[in-house]
């Protein structure tokens, strides 16, 4: 338990490392991008956890009376997923793009640049 | 004056969003007016706080002053690598806005002003990121920076290879990112702390506590190098900058290679000084190794690849990923030298390319190719273009009295003994390579040479021009443009006190104290008029002989690496993780 | 596959997983104590009023880094406006109108305020309990197109004029750096949140600046959602390529 | 109590990685990734991040994959036309 969420972390980015580097279709890559992604947010928010504590929201809760867990990472990661998404938006437009002019998403077949 | 600092982010932001608010109803003229007015403006405060830089300044935005040297907010600093990179980003960033005054042929329907806010974006963010003192806002301005550089490099949606180049260049760049951001995790989970000062405060804390830096300390510095490296285009992290920069649009390639590139490795040099440089980081031994290693090899492959460059765009992509490997050694050696070398090596080496691609731009809007082989003699017509593309090899070749040649002299010194001679060949080469252009394509010099291999390269036939068509007369502000770029590169050489001006700033910021003078050196001057003989020699070989320098057995794997396909260069990403850890790992098992 | 490649991922990812893995000893213990920064965020939070932390890091302590994401979030949009524009090779066709299933027809139109009126909900309670704007926003904008489901494409577009949309996106943008500006001309720092009372806790008009700037955000975002999701949706209906070509 | 809580949601978000790389179909892959952002959203919530489980619902379960199945339905439609009338 003590470092297993940082192992999930870690297997989840390699799974989507491994994901990116076979995968045969370039949708299916962004796909797996987020994967590595998804990695990034358990790492940080597994940081930011604290035994026993609630979450860092008073409108409920006494200030003082209970630990809470950290805010900070929890922002982070808010604007991690964001910046994800939008990536991903990003990413697929392009994908479009070369389908539209190559014909393909596979990118085995993608052979204009080279060398 | 530190309360403007955030401005420099700030501003470009502002003029895109209004760009983009009244973008409908204005004219292209009035949007492109605007566009200068913003980025101009941004300019010119970059300066102004440049010139103020001495003390350093920092600034909390949000007003969060640190209590009992503790705060909750975000730190900006102001010191003179940070806003003389800022200035160098804002400045060339006008540039690209003037060359591509009236260019593009085609905005989108309803959106004249959408190139011209994406520009403005990317200068908001290169400057955000050079300016960020806390490690996960570098990580916010990175990807801002790399989002915006993903967009632009697709924008002519038209070209297959376009597209195909801007996709490569976000899927690697994203996932060097995310790694980038796992690093910036691990170094919270064991600081508790994100701005940098304190990160590297916090290691040594942690370091003396069981001596000397560990397993996560190393993961942490290899995750975030790795992101910082991509960007800079390191040896195997490269792969990805020659499909993008070849097929992006012209102006938005200055940007690429003049500055972006550059940023990664300002990154690494603000990060290793301010984070890891402490007893608690990696021992300077470990970087150093790392460092020259990347950088020698980087540099020889971009030399090489260089050469075998029938595309332009793609030949001079590649003379930006053998600099940034001599930017790497110099910044390896760990000394002040070597920082103020590569930082006046940065500013003529920007001015240089971007006025090399400028030219580019020039033949491709006229001739519809950028193809060495059908370009061979046609642009005879061009002898402006001619005399600045000269111009420009020679600058990046590094003849005195060019501000690349005081860098790269400043820089020779420093790192001294055999990897002397990587920055000369490395240089020479790729000087060589565009003085080939120059005598082929402008000259007509020499027998037009025969395509080979045609599965091995990537010709630069069959490109559309960007222009409305091809142009039959080069507009003023495309001839401009470049022979500024290439006066100011020649301008910071020559400028007696611009060099010493640098060395001090630089040295203020990092360097620990210490205090190196720049000056012209006889053994710097030989150097660089020993590189540029070789560079001619070479060209001129390669023009009468062909044969002599055509490609050997040994190349053919070499380019074959390059293989356009993404899978492949995530794997090698990998690899390049890896070693990079070996590299640096001696230091943590020592400690 | 090539032989290559499966050699560099194998060998890659062994690097890789070894320097993870060497990592994690070094890790603290999940769940530890020692939070400095966190601390730190939670008291300065109480300090102005504001009582979600987390509202209070991305819109007073950390606005910088609020500022960037929402810029990453403005250049994205207008990165797929533009990628995803018209080529000269393609034409518009009109979709038919489909016939919808009555029930789901139905559904979708009762679902339809309800989600909005939550997504308004969430936003406008960003600081006080967990959402916000980032949050809200999408659940608004995804809202709005459940009218695809529920009516038909043109009744989409009938409500959803894009330009609006792209327009608001940007306003919000400048809202957000009006606001920063602000604290710079009034002599204190950008982005600061000095210039407006703090409020009483737990209430809508507490943390000073806070509401506002999460508003600003809740409008980018929304908008941003609408104007990504209709440039795909337009891919992927209306947008057809010229025979031929 | 709450620690097997974590133990399992962090099982199942490993797992639902691995079959959302596994799954070579982008239209299946979406519906993967949708169900993987729900895992999340839900681990997010017992790490006590409620803020960050809504948006990761929001993005990560609907918006993600519904722009994926956007374009998915863009290429798959491109063969189509490109095969009929040839």
């Amino acid at each position: 338990m003590q470092i297993l969420p940082y192992l999930v972390a870690a297997y989840v980015f390699l799974v989507g490392c491994y994901g990116l580097a076979t995968s045969r279709n370039l949708i299916h890559t962004v796909g797996c991008l987020s994967v590595c992604q998804a990695a990034t947010y358990v790492l940080l928010l597994a940081v930011g956890y604290r035994d026993g504590a609630t979450a860092p929201v008073f409108s409920d809760v006494e200030p003082g009376s209970r630990p809470v867990v950290d805010p900070v990472v929890q922002a982070l990661t808010l604007t991690d997923v964001v910046v994800g998404a939008t990536v991903t938006a990003l990413l697929l437009a392009l994908v479009l793009q070369v389908a539209k002019r190559h014909g393909t998403v596979d990118p085995d077949e993608l052979r204009e640049l080279r060398g | 004056m530190h309360h403007l600092l955030p401005l420099l982010a700030a501003l470009p932001l502002l003029g895109a969003a209004l760009l983009v608010v009244t973008g409908r109803h204005l004219p292209r003229a009035a949007a492109e007016t605007t566009g200068l007015v913003f980025s101009g403006g941004t300019a010119a405060l970059a300066l102004v706080l440049t010139l103020n830089s001495s003390p350093p300044m920092v600034e909390w935005v949000g007003g969060w002053l640190p209590v009992d040297g503790e705060s909750v907010g975000i730190v900006v600093v102001g010191d003179g690598p940070a806003l003389g990179m800022a200035a160098l980003v804002s400045l060339l960033t006008v540039a690209a806005l003037a060359y591509s005054w009236r260019y593009f042929a085609e905005p989108p329907p309803g959106h004249p002003g959408a190139f011209t806010a994406l520009m403005l974006v990317f200068q908001g963010a290169m400057c955000g990121f050079a300016l960020a003192g806390d490690l996960f806002n570098a990580f916010v301005f990175f990807e801002l920076m790399s989002v915006v550089a993903y967009a632009l490099t697709g924008y002519r949606i038209d070209e297959a290879r376009a597209v195909q180049g801007a996709l490569t260049f976000g899927v690697v760049n994203s996932l060097g990112a995310y790694a980038m951001l796992m690093g910036i995790g691990l170094l919270y989970a064991r600081t508790g702390e994100l701005a940098m000062t304190k990160i590297g405060r916090g290691l040594d804390t942690a370091a003396a506590g069981h001596g000397g830096p560990d397993g996560l300390v190393l993961a942490s510095f290899v995750l975030v190098l790795t992101g910082l490296l991509v960007k800079a285009a390191a040896v195997p992290f490269h792969f990805w900058l020659p499909d993008a920069h070849a097929v992006a649009p012209t102006p938005v390639c200055m940007l690429l290679s003049g500055v972006m590139v550059e940023l990664g490795v300002y990154g690494v040099w603000r990060v290793y000084g301010t984070v890891f440089a402490g007893p608690g980081g990696i021992p300077a031994a470990d970087l150093t190794r790392a460092l020259v290693t990347l950088g020698t090899v980087t540099a020889a492959v971009g030399a090489v690849m260089c050469w075998y460059q029938r595309h332009i765009k793609r030949l001079l992509a590649y003379s930006t990923v053998a600099h940034t490997g001599l930017f790497l050694v110099a910044l390896g050696v760990l000394t002040p030298e070597g920082d103020d070398g590569i930082a006046l090596y940065v500013v003529g080496h920007a001015g240089v390319k971007a006025a090399l691609f400028a030219c580019a731009g020039i033949l491709l809007d006229r001739y519809g190719s950028v193809d060495e082989h059908e370009l061979h003699g046609r642009a005879r017509e061009l002898p402006g273009v001619a005399v600045m593309f000269a111009v420009g090899a020679v600058g990046l070749a590094g003849l005195p009295p060019f501000g690349t040649a005081l860098g790269k002299g400043v820089a020779e010194e420093a790192v001294g003994g055999p990897l002397t001679v990587v920055y000369v060949a490395a240089s020479a080469i790729t000087a060589g390579a565009v003085l080939r252009i120059t005598a082929r394509v402008f000259l007509g010099l020499g027998p037009r040479p025969r395509d080979a291999r045609s599965d091995l390269e990537t010709s630069g036939t069959g490109e559309r021009p960007e222009t409305s068509g091809p142009l039959r007369r080069i507009p003023d502000t495309m001839r401009t443009v470049p022979a500024v770029l290439l006066a100011a590169a020649f301008a910071v050489g020559v400028v007696p006190a611009f060099g010493g001006l640098v060395a001090r700033s630089v040295n203020e910021a990092g360097s620990g104290g210490a205090h190196a003078s720049v000056r012209w050196t006889a053994h710097g001057i030989l150097l660089g008029l020993a590189s540029t003989a070789l560079a001619a020699a070479l060209a001129a070989l390669a023009v009468t002989r062909p044969r002599w320098v055509a490609a050997p057995g040994w190349a053919v794997p070499l380019r074959r690496l390059q293989s356009g396909h993404v899978g492949d260069y995530v794997a090698w990403l990998l690899m390049g993780v890896t070693v990079l850890g070996a590299l640096a790992l001696p230091g943590v098992l020592g400690g | 596959m090539n032989r290559l490649r499966l050699w560099l991922l194998a060998v890659g990812g062994a690097g890789l997983t070894a320097l993870l893995v060497a990592a994690c000893p070094g890790l603290p213990r999940f769940g530890g104590r020692s939070h400095p920064y966190g601390e730190r965020a939670v008291r300065a939070s109480l300090d102005r009023h504001t009582a979600n932390t987390v509202a209070s890091v991305n819109f007073d302590q950390r606005a910088y880094d609020t500022l960037g994401e929402m810029s990453i979030l403005f250049a994205a949009v207008l990165g797929c406006v533009v990628l995803l524009r018209q080529a000269r090779d393609e034409h518009r066709a009109r979709p038919e109108p489909a016939a919808v299933a009555r029930p789901v027809r139905r559904y979708a139109l009762i679902v339809l305020p309800v989600a909005l009126v939550t997504g308004l909900y969430v936003v406008a309670h960003g600081q006080l309990s967990p959402g916000g704007g980032f949050q809200g926003g999408v659940v608004a904008a995804t809202a709005l197109h459940l009218l695809y489901l529920g009516a038909d494409y043109g009744a989409l577009e009938r409500v959803r004029p894009l330009a609006v949309y792209e327009t608001s996106d940007a306003l919000a943008v400048c809202a957000y750096l009006v606001l920063g500006l602000a604290g710079v001309l009034a002599g204190t720092a950008f982005l600061a949140n000095t210039l407006l009372p703090y409020g009483t806790f737990n209430t809508l008009s507490s943390g000073g600046a806070v509401p506002l700037l999460n508003a600003a955000i809740g409008m980018e975002v929304a908008s941003a959602v609408v104007v990504l999701l209709a440039t795909f949706l337009d891919q992927a209906v209306e947008i057809e390529e010229k025979q031929g070509s | 109590m709450s620690d097997a809580v974590i133990v399992v949601a962090l099982l199942l978000v490993a797992a639902c990685a691995t079959a959302a790389v596994a799954q070579r179909d982008p239209a299946r892959q979406a519906l993967v990734l949708s169900v993987l952002g729900l895992f999340l959203a839900v681990l997010f919530t017992v790490l006590q991040a409620p803020d960050v489980g809504l948006s990761q619902l929001a993005v990560g379960s609907a918006l993600t994959p519904l722009l994926i199945m956007l374009s998915v339905r863009r290429t798959r439609r491109r063969g189509r036309t490109k095969e009929g009338p040839e």
